[in-house]
């Protein structure tokens, strides 16, 4: 019997470890595991790894984590944002380090990662600042530069639903970075508001297959959002 | 040389000049900031494919007051519709479109562009400033017409059009035009060439404000209006 | 206005030329473009290099394409069948080339080419003679090799349904490398039985992105058809 | 050496060991031919999530005669259902999963097997026979555990487990596990291992049979039973 459901966000972040290499979906707030980053600042892990697009808006989730001093590293494309100075601050200040890669680069990385394939050649950032030092090479006389799969010990994404062996689908632009997270940590946490029965998601349209997740948090909603016409017998 | 300041376009007059030349048909990837205003200009008889580099191609306008889903954004971040036929897709998929060469057209911001084409528009390289690159290299290196909408010169009144680059390159040699309030301007082997002028605006007021040679490649004398449809032929396709 | 829609399969691949690349989805028959294939029959295109993962079976479709000689060199996975023996009588003749490729390696060759990759490593095959005589390299103390995108002139794939704009859906199996192929090739045709009113496929359920597909074919059914719901005016 | 010829177990009670060894909620992947009886094999209250490579994970029995799908096969192309909670896939994401090592358990044929861990599955390298090699490679190179199925012998009597595969190879030092009529052989550092005997076969049975030196490494001496859930503890993990 496979059942990937974690009763709360406390007991499916509880064995994050100081250290970690952490993914973080969303792009903005849109897909934002708010409440599973929130558990984490709860748990305490520290000296974090994050990869991720952004470095968090506003005060809460991805920002407050930076702000509490839990992240060490930050591997994004896009970390600056209007309603936010948390990042700014940390990273002037020296506390927290930043690898940039462009946003394209980032979401290969990460699939690469997740499909057992170490390294790629790309033609973004050939001639600027980001692909110095990385190796080229040419083909069809087009200089482009090697970059490596990128790879995290947990993934931390939302979906829109899910169903117990893990499957997962999303909502609109919502979607960005979580199915290519999904498959690329060790760990992968799935927070949801809505939990079906086995059966009820359109095998057509599963966006992350249940073999990518490991664990699916229900947040904030009672359990007779289960659908009844699934073989569910309940929420844990 | 005349010391007057030519009044030149706004930046809606700017996007209508852009929208002119976007063909119908063109999927078209629209930039962060200035280059937004661009989907409301474009004539109601085309049909035009935005795409969103975080997973939408088919963006439709912003949603009336109200009704903004925090899950339904574009890269700017802000609320937009999905138009009928629109589709959605994670990251990996979206850059597919952009590096793979399957977008017609972006159009991006810039700081400056060089007569070569390079491209700087996304760091200062100030030492405090934090770096942000977002999809600008994937951009440039994957679209087949790069588009680049901005005021000709900056606040301070520095030339945009340079010789060469001093802030942090997106991509060398990537840009294919330049739309500013001033002119239309591509990028040639031979370096700057104006197609066009704004309004009331003379070549020799684009070369004052210009760090770079300008070539004059304007296919008629006469000064075009950017509400007109009359793009000279050879420039309505996708270069 | 973005019409895809062709009015019968010989006009979709009128144009395709001697000695074109040519992508063909399905595995066996599930996703075959039998109706695609018979028509370039017909039109006489060959000397052709088909991208593909078998090489046909009965007698109609690939089969039939093989067996009327046109085509030159076969790149594909799995070139053996139960139930044909065209492509084995040409290979053994030696009037058919074959270049031989792990599935997976296939799949992802095709993708990155679409995704504007231009090489990339993978463990697959090394030690193996399909890696001999490829540069290899070591990444993580894992042996690689390096495999280069795989791109063609032309995909000629099956989609369950389309609409105008060539936004696609799959049926079950027969999905397999189609959504790949629709990236990779300068014209992808797509035949289908079902053509829909704009905006009637489920956004979050679309598989393939119209700005992937160039020509869409309805394959044997009427204009009614087609979803009164739809904002179309009728088949062309 | 004795000369009698052991009875051995047959295609669906080789099928029933390894299906024994599958642990509940393992990711598994059936290859062609023999290793697809396994499905039929696994215990009612085990669930084990089928992936076949053409795009379905959460693969289902065949259907019922009269309601096959020709667009619902698995990779040998036969017809298959999708069970409660399966999903569809494109190429590129099947064997994501599969080069990515997200499949626990992959179970192959084979010509030869090596002791050390070479595979031989995919061509006799005859001149005039067609090389098809499918997805073996990839499965070997990115499966955790990779287990063959297969008859002890050839046809012709020959062994299929040997010093050194003469065959083309599908991966080096890629197998861990091989189930036979005879004896279920775990590949080791040092080579061969014998972890479990069928019912009526000796170790000499099976030496006599295997072109490399065999090691006894069963956990009891007494012989199992394939039908058992008798698997000692350390073996019913995942390698």
């Amino acid at each position: 019997m496979i059942d990937k459901r974690f009763a709360d966000p406390s007991a499916a972040v509880r064995d994050i470890g100081d250290g970690a290499t952490l993914m973080v979906g969303g792009f903005g707030e849109a897909g934002s595991p708010v409440e599973l980053i929130d558990a984490l600042i709860e748990q305490g892990a520290g000296d974090l790894t994050v990869i991720t697009n952004n470095a968090g808006s506003g005060t809460t989730g991805l920002a407050a984590l930076i702000k509490a001093g839990r992240v060490a590293k930050m591997i994004c494309s896009y970390p600056r944002s209007a309603d936010s100075e948390v990042f700014a601050e940390q990273y002037r200040a020296g506390r927290i380090r930043l690898e940039l890669v462009p946003q394209g680069t980032l979401a290969e990385r990460i699939r690469t990662a997740g499909a057992g394939i170490p390294a790629f050649y790309t033609p973004t950032a050939v001639g600027t600042s980001l692909a110095q030092g990385k190796p080229h090479r040419r083909f069809d006389d087009r200089e482009c530069v090697l970059e490596h799969a990128l790879g995290a010990d947990v993934a931390l994404i939302k979906a829109a639903a899910a169903d117990r062996h893990g499957n997962l689908v999303y909502s609109k632009t919502a979607r960005n970075f979580a199915p290519l997270m999904a498959t690329a940590a060790e760990t992968t946490i799935a927070q949801t508001s809505v939990v079906v029965g086995l059966g009820s998601l359109d095998p057509e349209a599963v966006v992350t297959p249940g073999i990518f997740v490991d664990r699916v948090v229900l947040i904030g909603r009672s359990p007779q959002r289960l659908d009844p016409s699934g073989s569910e017998t309940g929420w844990l | 040389m005349t010391t007057r300041t030519p009044q030149g376009l706004d930046r809606r007059e700017i996007a209508r000049w852009v929208a002119r030349d976007i063909p119908d048909g063109a999927y078209v990837n629209l930039g962060i900031g200035m280059p937004e205003t661009i989907a409301e200009c474009i004539a109601e008889d085309k049909e035009v494919i935005l795409h969103t580099e975080n997973g939408l191609l088919g963006m439709g306008p912003p949603p009336p007051p109200g009704e903004e889903d925090t899950e339904l954004i574009n890269a700017g971040k802000q609320p937009v519709t999905a138009a009928p036929g629109a589709s959605f897709f994670h990251h990996a998929d979206s850059f597919a479109m952009i590096r793979g060469g399957h977008l017609d057209i972006c159009v991006l911001g810039a700081l400056e562009v060089a007569a070569n084409g390079d491209l700087a528009n996304w760091s200062t390289g100030a030492a405090h400033a934090v770096p942000a690159v977002g999809g600008a290299m994937d951009l440039v290196s994957g679209v087949k017409a790069v588009y680049v909408m901005t005021r000709h010169c900056t606040r301070a009144g520095e030339p945009k059009l340079v010789n060469e680059c001093r802030y942090p390159l997106t991509g060398r040699g990537v840009v294919d035009r330049v739309y500013t309030d001033l002119a239309v301007i591509e990028i040639t082997p031979q370096g700057l060439a104006v197609l066009e002028l704004a309004p009331g605006v003379t070549l020799a007021d684009v070369a004052e404000r210009t760090a770079a040679p300008l070539h004059d490649k304007r296919s008629t004398r006469r000064e075009s209006h950017p509400d007109g449809n009359s793009a000279p032929s050879e420039r309505s396709g996708i270069p």
